[in-house]
């Protein structure tokens, strides 16, 4: 037991060591790329494709490689791959979606330790305001749901689309502070189930404000919302160049697609940036000790409430930007987008992945947007192929036909998902990647015994 | 004196990856008032907590009457006799002061004995009878320290452990609790008290330990201790 | 005029009052004590001073600024800091990012600054540790610089949080029961310490102590309070004599061992 | 001696008593006059002549002749939540922490006890027209066999997925306990759907739970109104009560109560005492689970169909009852269970009257939220809690 | 993760079991000529799952009763079921790997509308078709997508039926609500502007996503005391509503769409649906006096499932089989070769009166049925064993309103 503990430490010393983490983590990505270009649809090509990003980041070399490597690998392979097979640039783009919207709630929950358990209200806020302006909704509102003419004119031309992702951020901003104004004296979990209960109101009013105005269609939905238009010549460039490394043709959708996945990966390097700058400065110094002990906190002159709004807007306006990129992308907007359990999500990457620390906030939202969209999706799918064929299980010698329906392992990936929580609570508390300062944390609890 | 009621043999206490104590040997006596003085960090308050079970070391072994109790859960030890009144004194903050006493008294079922000791406790500390009503965490310091002690009074241990009682307590006070520590000592409890007030730790205790850094650097008994250089120099202010 | 002065400041609980009418007064540069039985109201005196109460009576005047209806962020700006009678540093910070919180309302970068990262904010940021380490070094911390606040022995801690405190550069400083738990020796220290920080920096200290070696020794003047209201106000020998105060507070023994 | 202990004990008893009727007289009236004092002055609006309009009376009369019944049913509803908030500050009361997974606990009390009904139905032991004491013992009886299932299922949640992370960081427990109500979500309808093919349920109907007592009517318009509470409301109200006085009694009263206090507060010195902190924090587990189960059984004899997925708004709302009338204080979840119950269905009722049509009983949750906001930003601790934190 | 390179079947595959082994005039061509796979899509966890996987399974079972002679052409033709979660975000991401996969020729799905309309855009880029078992929304079809289709009438029809039959009935003054999803306001909407055309008083318009207490709602319906109660939503819903309004003494009539098909209606509202005015619903699929094949499909469906089919099983059923005819007819015209999507898409708008055990069905240019038979069905009786007995009061042919 100890000597393999011992040999495998020994491997890898060896493999941090010298050239070998560039040999590495190139090995990884060359195999995950050739391995998803031969077999363009396996789930396990793409999983070993996408991890190699995660060893690029485990790897021991110099920063310059390791952005260089990064970068072309998220903004050249990826597309091409993703054009590829769009479900993979699909996932990607929700990775990134939700890595955004997980790292701006990291602000609120991991930096100033505010539990905001109603965070997808803001990005409601963002996607409606885009959803109103960016459709023909405002020639609606007269209208019931479902009862307003056809052909009726767009508000504002598609293109307005850059111009509202700017606005978004004001104005989730501004309903963050609102919000957080009257509430923000509170403590700990009143906080929480008042944030809850703001996601609800949201959403609610979502699916309420059909009357007595129409303006948001309610449960029906806005559709369609524009896109900021996009020049044929850029797909027939796409086309030109890629075209024989793709094999198919490309269509002004996937190109979209291409567009929306580059654009959600920038925000999400805004979002860094500006997370970082900010924890590492006066600001992110009082969030950590407003949350370590408010009293102590106001008496050495932090205002408390000043302090929890600027958490608050910052985060809210992250979301408020990926709000207005998820109406454009979809096109499509309704209240189920918001729910409660939207929030659960996004909270759960944040802890999953190590509160706090924002290279483990994007890799649990990877990690729970692939667990839901790609391994338990996948693997139910598996089963149920092995299921309508003659496969037997081999020592039972049960025949996979004769397994219940009600077994159908598509209905139990919340179970799955659930004990993966749990489990990854009791292993890894601290996270998949847990912030240095709650390392330190932790390896002193844990002995409490 | 008596048996050695208790005995750490060569324990090793961690917090994480903080190496506490490293290797305290020590003995209690019955009938013995036992002082341990020492720097700050030396380890006095993480000894007190490895022998009541909050802390269990990885190495080595606590004896209680030659009973090892070095894995046992705090509240059987409790039960066992030993009772520890904690650095920072960790009082209930939203249970008032009655109701903190009372807890004192968890172990014992009959309310008559209950209500003679309240009534001792209250007449040693007429201040917990003004506030008995009011909510242990909006006492003030000295209160609360006055509340962390009579609570440890109503356990009646046949051991008690008191962590730097007299902080936090005006004169006057500090001069009561070495009273009463003698008095209780007087009536057959053991008594492991840790102080940084060393000089009159040492004037009432029989035997004293000295911690540095996580080992015992001096023992001996009270009277020598107080005329030795070092603990003179350092821990009696005397230059 | 004085620094701080306080005029019938009262505060109750419910039907408790736990400071009476306080008239108070400390000048410029002074260091005093404020010294009395368990329970007498020192700690609630010092809350209200910092905001974290709100006295129900009278007038608190800092500098010529009214505090009554300030918030203690405001009050800590305007220049006063305090350390706590249980420790209450930010235990998963490093000792330096204890400190640097204590400059809070001293740094200047705004939110834009921070974004940019331009020339006067690392030059203020590199400043504010270059002090933080000066500071830890002037309160006798060596070498701990980046361990969390909360694994530090208790009379480092206590160090800590003075270095916080001064960190703001305060006008007031004070200090609830600043050498409780710490032996001799390291009381001798702090004595000194306390001291070096009214001379050297001319910051001016209300200090609550039960150690009458401390507060016979450095103090100015003593006012001493019983029950919420002060019954006593003078220097050391007149304090240390009365009668009062010897009743209520040393005790008989105390007086005549070390007196 | 002996007599002292026993009046304080017997204060006990009384005093959450007469706490719920001053708080269900209290908050009954003061929304009641908030709401004709409403209705008066919109009675010269045009709210008032739509309403005269719609059902030929005026909005003054329309209001007070509805007002009995609103208030009926708003004491009822308030009952179920406080029920549930009951189980939730139970737990965060030992834990501080929000135990997500209450809402299928509470499922798990319904599933077992409707299993059983239904059981019962089958060998036709149940039936409408059996006797009525009858029919209450074998309610009694899915009610215990709910409270038990329920209780041991919570602590065997705890024992497994809280119990591993004590001592970790305040979201990590938060964290698992979402991870457990997705798993028993889940296991629920896997057990369900094996067993019984579907996984919603629906409880029998026997005795004259359903019965509505009725108790006078008024005139509106040209119809009238009837004024009644249904029998199985009534049993909500007693059940709720009973374990109210139970529960406050344990909790305030009894030695094992003040074990609970002591380990909530602080569990290494609760230890000191000679508590057995995993012993009493099982305990608590065990209790709030029964009284999770025992609501569950009761929201499926008022509402009648269940399914692994009912906990979920209930639980939320009574999680807000907890939080509104102070988390961690028992007396303080019934008052919130109380004014939130009252709230809703007042919103309900009256909002589309009182809005004309513009918004309707679809708002009554952001009502109650908005009452919630408005609550904590004046009593931050909510109605009943207390600010008694550690000194500075 | 699957295996890309499949080992081909054995060539002794057996034919289906199901299919009558009267065939065989060319038993050596059972080639494998490739897997033709069927996609499902809609919620098979969380709260909508109960109709979510009767959609699944009502399509599972289509497949494995009727691909019989795609499997003679020597097809291997499989179900790839996925969970959309009842949310867009899932639905689009399936939607693209179901697109991806070339195998994969038609779609039965979806349940909500909100997951259907961001989906399909999706299978239309792709040029995949589906076809919705459950989507009333009129957006679904309003694209005039060519892969879009739906074998379940418009909301905007419903609604109108519901309406001219409380006409009919003599109904002054009704009281509506919806469950606040785009199906049941859907329907709600449009009932209450026919209901306003003829005449009759809308005495209340409210929705509500309470599942449980509907007590400050009937306090409402009593007081303005309506002859008819409307409720937009699905049975679970509205059977807890209806049981409390009559327990409360409303004695009026209730209504509602084709969501309130089904016998879990009985068992929970039990006596209050045949008391007072009764219960009558409009639905697309009439009751097994109309369509004997329903009466089997309740047996076979019970036979292997265990339950009785939730609503909507039975439209999935259709839609199955409406893909499998769709892709056989391709097939045909491609001389027994693998149809192209395309082809398919437009084979499903060729068919002519496809008779589903729900239905006669014809597509018209946008995807909606042509001319759907609506019905209004009569409760019968408050035990739930007897739903299959409902009466027919009403039989409607109504074509959807053209664009
Ligand atoms: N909870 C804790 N987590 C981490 N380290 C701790 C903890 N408690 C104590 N330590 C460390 O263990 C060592 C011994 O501490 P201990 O509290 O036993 O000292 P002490 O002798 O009681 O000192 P003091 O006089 O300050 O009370 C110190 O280095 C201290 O920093
Ligand atoms: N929040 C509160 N509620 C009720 N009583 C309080 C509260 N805070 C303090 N008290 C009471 O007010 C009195 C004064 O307390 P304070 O903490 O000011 O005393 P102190 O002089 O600092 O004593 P010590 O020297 O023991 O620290 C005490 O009797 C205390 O019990
Ligand atoms: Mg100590
Ligand atoms: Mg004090």
């Amino acid at each position: 037991m100890k000597t393999l503990g011992t040999f495998s430490q020994e491997m890898l010393r060896r493999i941090q060591s010298g050239y070998m983490p560039y040999l590495v983590s190139i090995l990884h990505a060359l195999v995950g790329i050739y391995l998803v270009y031969t077999s363009p649809r396996s789930n396990i090509a793409f999983l070993i494709f996408i991890s190699s990003l995660l060893t690029l980041y485990t790897v021991k070399t110099s920063a310059a490689y390791k952005v260089t490597a990064g970068v072309l690998l998220a903004v050249v392979v990826m597309p091409i791959l993703g054009v590829r097979n769009i479900f993979y640039l699909e996932i990607l783009f929700q990775i990134c979606v939700f890595a955004a919207l997980a790292l701006g709630l990291n602000i609120v929950v991991g930096f100033a330790g505010l539990l905001d358990l109603g965070y997808v209200a803001f990005y409601a806020v963002g996607a409606y305001l885009w959803a109103f302006f960016g459709s023909q909704q405002y020639y609606v509102i007269p209208y019931a749901p479902g009862t307003q003419p056809a052909d009726l004119p767009f508000l504002l031309p598609g293109d307005m689309f850059y111009l509202f992702l700017m606005l978004a951020v004001i104005i989730a901003a501004v309903t963050g502070i609102l919000l957080g104004l009257p509430v923000l004296r509170l403590r700990g979990d009143y906080l929480a189930i008042v944030t809850l209960g703001f996601g609800e109101v949201i959403r609610v009013l979502a699916n309420n404000l059909d009357k007595p105005w129409n303006i948001t269609n309610g449960p029906q939905g806005i559709t369609p919302i524009q896109r900021p238009t996009l020049p044929p010549a850029v797909v027939d460039l796409f086309n030109n160049t890629l075209g024989p490394v793709i094999g198919h043709p490309v269509k002004a959708s996937d190109v979209y697609n291409v567009l929306f996945y580059l654009m959600a990966l920038l925000i999400i390097l805004v979002i860094i940036l500006v997370a970082r700058r900010l924890d590492d400065s006066k600001i992110g110094r009082a969030w950590t000790a407003i949350r370590e002990d408010e009293t102590a906190a106001i008496a050495m002159g932090i205002p408390l409430v000043r302090m929890k709004l600027a958490a608050f807007a910052a985060g809210a306006s992250f979301a408020g930007a990926m709000g207005v990129m998820f109406a454009a992308s979809r096109t499509f907007v309704s209240p189920e987008s918001f729910s409660f359990m939207q929030s659960i999500g996004v909270l759960t990457m944040v802890i999953l992945g190590g509160i706090g620390s924002i290279p483990g906030v994007i890799l649990g939202a990877a990690v729970v947007v692939l667990l839901n969209l790609q391994v338990l999706q996948g693997l139910s799918l598996y089963l149920s192929q092995l299921r309508q064929s003659d496969a037997v299980i081999p020592i039972i010698n049960f025949a996979w036909k004769n397994l219940s329906t009600q077994l159908d392992p598509a209905k139990y990936q919340r179970l799955l998902f659930g004990i993966i929580l749990i489990l990854m609570m009791i292993f890894r508390p601290a996270g998949l990647i847990p912030a240095a300062r709650r390392q330190r944390e932790l390896a002193v609890e844990e002995s409490g015994d | 004196m008596g048996k050695r009621i208790l005995e750490l043999d060569n324990v090793h206490s961690y917090y994480g990856h903080i190496h506490a104590l490293k290797g305290i040997s020590l003995y209690v006596e019955e009938g013995e008032i036992v002082t341990m003085i020492g720097a700050n960090g030396a380890g006095k308050s993480t000894t007190l907590r490895t022998i009541s079970g909050l802390l269990h070391p990885r190495e080595g072994t606590v004896k209680l009457e030659g009973e090892d109790i070095t894995h046992t859960d705090p509240h059987l030890i409790v039960y066992k006799g030993v009772g520890h009144v904690p650095e920072g004194r960790g009082i209930f903050p939203k249970l008032t002061v009655r109701e903190n006493l009372e807890m004192g008294a968890f172990t014992i079922t009959d309310p008559n004995k209950i209500q003679q000791r309240l009534e001792w406790v209250f007449e040693l500390f007429p201040r917990l009878k003004e506030r008995l009503d009011q909510y242990g965490g909006t006492l003030s310091g000295g209160e609360q320290q006055m509340l962390a002690i009579g609570r440890g009074l109503m356990q009646h241990p046949r051991i008690l452990m008191l962590d730097e009682p007299s902080m936090g307590l005006a004169p006057v006070l500090v001069e009561l609790i070495f009273d009463i520590i003698q008095k209780l000592n007087k009536e057959g409890v053991t008594i492991l008290l840790v102080e940084q007030n060393a000089h009159m730790a040492l004037s009432i205790a029989h035997r004293g330990y000295v911690l540095q850094t996580g080992n015992i650097v001096l023992t001996d008994s009270a009277e020598k201790l107080k005329k030795n250089e070092m603990v003179q120099k350092t821990y009696l202010g005397i230059e | 005029m004085a620094l701080l002065e306080t005029i019938g400041v009262t505060k109750r609980f419910g039907g408790l009052t736990a400071v009476m009418k306080m008239d108070f007064k400390i000048e410029q540069g002074e260091i005093l004590s404020i010294i009395g039985p368990n329970g007498a109201g020192k700690t609630t005196f010092f809350n209200t001073l910092t905001g974290i109460y709100r006295p129900e009576e009278g007038k608190i005047i800092f500098n010529g600024h009214p505090l009554i209806g300030l918030r203690p962020d405001q009050i800590a700006a305007l220049g006063i800091s305090r350390t706590f009678q249980n420790i209450r540093l930010f235990g998963n910070m490093t000792v330096i990012e204890n400190i640097l919180v204590g400059m809070h309302t001293r740094l200047k970068q705004n939110p834009l600054q921070v974004l940019l990262r331009n020339k006067a904010f690392m030059e203020e940021e590199q400043e504010a540790e270059a002090r933080a380490a000066q500071l830890m070094q002037y309160v006798g911390l060596t070498n701990v610089g980046n361990e969390l606040a909360r694994n530090l022995p208790y009379g480092a801690q206590r160090r800590v949080e003075i270095a916080r405190a001064l960190a703001a550069n305060p006008t007031l400083l004070l200090l609830d029961e600043p050498t409780a738990g710490m032996n001799p020796q390291e009381t001798a220290e702090a004595i000194k310490l306390f001291r070096r920080i009214r001379d050297e920096k001319g910051i001016t200290i209300l200090l609550i102590e039960h150690d009458m070696r401390v507060v016979m020794s450095i103090s100015e003047r003593i006012t001493v309070m019983d029950y919420g209201e002060k019954i006593a106000e003078g220097l050391p020998e007149q304090i240390r004599s009365n009668q009062r105060v010897i009743e209520a507070y040393l005790g008989r023994e105390t007086v005549s061992e070390k007196g | 001696m002996q007599r002292f202990l026993k009046s304080i004990q017997l204060r006990e008893l009384l005093r959450p008593l007469g706490q719920m009727i001053a708080f269900s007289l209290g908050s009954s009236a003061v929304l009641s006059l908030i709401i004709i004092i409403l209705a008066l002055i919109l009675d010269q609006t045009a709210v008032g002549a739509s309403t005269m309009a719609r059902f030929k009376v005026s909005l003054f009369s329309y209001t007070i002749v509805n007002l009995p019944q609103v208030l009926i049913d708003g004491l009822t509803l308030g009952f179920v939540y406080a029920a549930i908030a009951l189980g939730y500050t139970m737990v965060y009361g030992v834990l501080e922490f929000i135990n997500f997974a209450h809402s299928e606990i509470f499922a798990i009390g319904a599933f077992v006890g409707v299993e059983i009904l239904i059981a019962l139905k089958g060998r036709e032991i149940l039936s409408t027209e059996m006797s009525v004491g009858n029919a209450y013992w074998w309610l009694i009886l899915a009610l215990l066999a709910g409270m038990a299932a329920a209780g041991l299922a919570a602590v065997v949640v705890e024992r497994l997925a809280y119990r591993p992370l004590r001592g970790a960081p305040r979201l990590v427990p938060l964290i698992s306990a979402i991870g457990v109500s997705f798993f028993l979500q889940d296991a629920i309808r896997l057990i369900e759907s094996i067993t019984t093919g579907q996984f919603h349920r629906i409880i029998p109907t026997f005795g004259n739970f359903d019965q509505r007592l009725t108790f006078g009517s008024m005139p509106l318009g040209a119809g009238s109104i009837s004024l009644g509470v249904q029998i199985k409301s009534l049993i909500v109200i007693i059940a709720a009560v009973v374990m109210l006085i139970g529960l406050n009694y344990l909790v305030n009263a009894t030695k094992v109560g003040k074990a609970i206090r002591a380990v909530a507060q602080d569990r290494a010195t609760a230890s000191l005492m000679g508590i057995d902190v995993n012993h009493i924090i099982a305990l608590t587990f065990l209790i709030g689970g029964m009284l999770g189960g025992a609501a569950g059984v009761l929201y499926a004899l008022k509402f009648t169909r269940i399914d692994p997925f009912v906990g979920f708004f209930p639980g939320l709302k009574a999680f807000t009852a907890a939080v509104l009338g102070g988390i961690g204080n028992l007396t303080g979840a019934l008052l919130g269970g109380i004014v939130l119950g009252l709230l809703e269905t007042f919103a309900g009722t009256f909002m589309s009257i009182f809005t004309m049509g513009a918004a309707g009983a679809e708002y009554k949750d952001i009502f109650a939220f908005s009452i919630l906001i408005l609550v904590l930003i004046f009593r931050p601790h909510g109605l009943m809690g207390e600010n008694v934190g550690q000194k500075a | 993760g699957q295996k890309p390179t499949e080992a081909p079947a054995p060539a002794t595959e057996a034919p289906a079991t199901e299919a009558p082994a009267t065939e065989a005039p060319t038993e050596p061509a059972m080639v494998e000529k490739g897997t033709i796979k069927i996609a499902t899509q809609s919620p098979l966890s969380g709260g909508q799952s109960s109709l979510g996987v009767d959609i699944k399974n009502g399509a599972q079972l289509a497949l494995e009763q009727l691909a019989g002679p795609l499997t003679e052409m020597g097809f291997k033709v499989e179900l790839a079921p996925y969970d959309d979660q009842a949310n867009p975000d899932t639905g689009v991401a399936n939607a693209k790997q179901i697109v991806a996969d070339p195998a994969v020729l038609c779609l039965v799905g979806h349940l909500n509308s909100g997951v259907m309309i961001p989906s399909s855009e999706e299978y239309h880029n792709a040029g995949l078709a589906a076809v919705s078992p459950a989507n009333t929304n009129p957006k679904v079809t309003d694209r005039g997508y060519l892969e879009v289709n739906r074998i379940v009438g418009r909301d905007d029809v419903q609604g109108v039926v519901g309406a001219e039959y409380a006409n009919s009935l003599g109904v002054k003054s009704v009281f509506i609500i919806h469950d606040k999803t785009a199906y049941g306001q859907g329907v709600a909407e449009f009932f209450k502007k026919r209901a306003e055309e003829l005449g009759i008083t809308v005495a209340g318009f409210e929705g509500t996503e309470e599942k449980a207490n509907f007590d400050p709602l009937v306090t409402s319906i009593l007081a303005s005391n309506p002859d008819m109660v409307y409720f937009g939503g699905i049975y679970d819903q509205a059977g807890v509503l209806f049981k409390q309004a009559r327990e409360k003494g409303y004695q009026g009539t209730f209504m509602g769409p084709d969501g309130m098909d089904s016998s879990v209606l009985a068992e929970i509202a039990g006596e209050a649906l045949v008391s007072g005015g009764g219960m009558v619903y409009s639905t697309v699929s009439g009751p097994a006096s109309v369509y004997p094949g329903t009466a089997k499909f309740v047996e076979d469906f019970k036979a292997k499932f265990g339950a009785d089919p939730q609503p909507f099983a039975a439209q999935a059923y259709d839609a199955m089989a409406i893909c499998l005819k769709a892709i056989e007819d391709a097939a045909m015209a491609k001389g027994g070769e693998m149809p192209t999507r395309e082809e398919v898409a437009k084979a499903i708008r060729a068919l002519k009166d496809f008779p589903g055990i729900t239905g006669t069905y014809t597509f018209n240019d946008i995807g909606d049925v042509t001319s759907a038979k609506y019905f209004v069905i009569k409760v019968v009786s408050a035990d739930p064993a007897k739903w299959g007995e409902n009466e027919v009061v009403q039989t409607l042919d109504i074509a959807p309103p053209s664009k």
